[in-house]
């Protein structure tokens, strides 16, 4: 088969909500891009869609555009991070 | 560099007292923002926020901001701290104090940061109301 | 029109917290500023500053300007404090509290409460040095 | 004689340490003008002309400008007010 990676999501706030949990593991195929990855997780939990338009990632603590053709690498700490409200 | 005073906690803010953080013999001005749970959002009755924040990210984010804003003005201390879990009406959910020399670098730096803050800092602000909750999305 | 806390006093500053005065169930937000006297001016090791005041006149116009910062922002409640006499290196001379629903209201009006106090109020300060001392003017 | 009026002057900060004193009761001819009082205090008090283009002067806790044509009030209150530095 393809060589697969393993990527960290986790989840937060709306998104932690609706995903049911606040982090799993994913294994993806080697060289998946950052906007691959979402909508993967848009198929996987389809009521995540809704945030499409307000939401951030980020990788490795750095925020990123869910539409980024950026490559994930394996290990990765991928988070959805909804509209902030901090404060 | 001087170091900063950050601080991402459950526990109470009202512990710390945020002038003090910043005292410094040399600074002839402080000027601190506390953000509070109000009683109303949207004119319905508030029980309680309840703040999450993807803490390490919230961390790395609020130095950056504190190394942003030493690059704009110049100051002596600069504190932030962020309270997260339930925050009843009346107790304080996030601080930004700041020290300076001369009064408009330590009011320019508190005002910017607690917009930056509010805008980039990976913290989610959950309003529990008597009929039920909603997740809060800055926007002021 | 809610009534504004104005003090002007010998006694120290810090018996009173600022943040509290301006207390609301109502306010999410609280914006403090703190004159203090710092240990230098003009690269002058400074002893301490001594304040005076025509006191009736001082009193009168900072309630204007309370009325003044009401009628720019909506604020819930508003407290400005001005010490007299001698006031030592590390203490403070002056403080500007307000709360507000929303966090813009209160920080302007105290950036702009002690812009307007420094600009108006008939209060005087002179910084003694160790080789003597000379009346400030506020120019900043 | 020309009626006269009692006008009570405080000085405060460098303008107290020039006249030595914080106030005093002046008595002025019916109709002096707020200038014409100032002109008179740089006569009696002459280093206070140092303040001529900084000072303000207040007239029943009013502000006023030293120049003004004003006409003073038996009873007034005047005060010299040099450049103001609370905070």
């Amino acid at each position: 088969g393809i060589p697969g990676m393993q990527i960290q999501v986790l989840f937060f706030a709306s998104s932690r909500e609706i995903a049911g949990k606040d982090r799993e593991w994913l294994e993806l195929e080697e060289g998946t891009s950052i906007e691959a990855f979402v909508q993967l997780l848009f198929t996987r939990y389809p009521r995540l869609a809704a945030l499409r338009d307000s939401m951030m990632v980020s990788v490795n603590l750095e925020y990123a555009s869910p539409q980024s053709q950026e490559a994930l690498r394996h290990g990765d700490e991928v988070a959805i991070i909804p509209p902030v409200s901090g404060g | 560099m001087p170091s900063d005073w950050v601080l991402i906690t459950h526990d109470r803010l009202e512990s710390y007292n945020a002038s003090q953080l910043v005292y410094d013999e040399g600074a002839g001005a402080t000027s601190v923002f506390v953000g509070t749970t109000r009683d109303h959002y949207n004119g319905k009755k508030v029980l309680r926020l309840e703040y999450e924040a993807y803490v390490p990210m919230a961390e790395k984010e609020i130095r950056l901001l504190c190394v942003e804003i030493r690059k704009r003005w110049e100051l002596k201390k600069l504190a932030i701290g962020h309270r997260l879990g339930v925050v009843p009406v009346g107790e304080a959910s996030v601080f930004i104090a700041a020290s300076s020399v001369h009064r408009t670098e330590a009011i320019l730096a508190v005002h910017f940061g607690i917009d930056r803050l509010k805008a980039r800092v990976p913290i989610w602000k959950k309003e529990v109301y008597e009929d039920g909750s909603t997740w809060k999305q800055n926007a002021e």
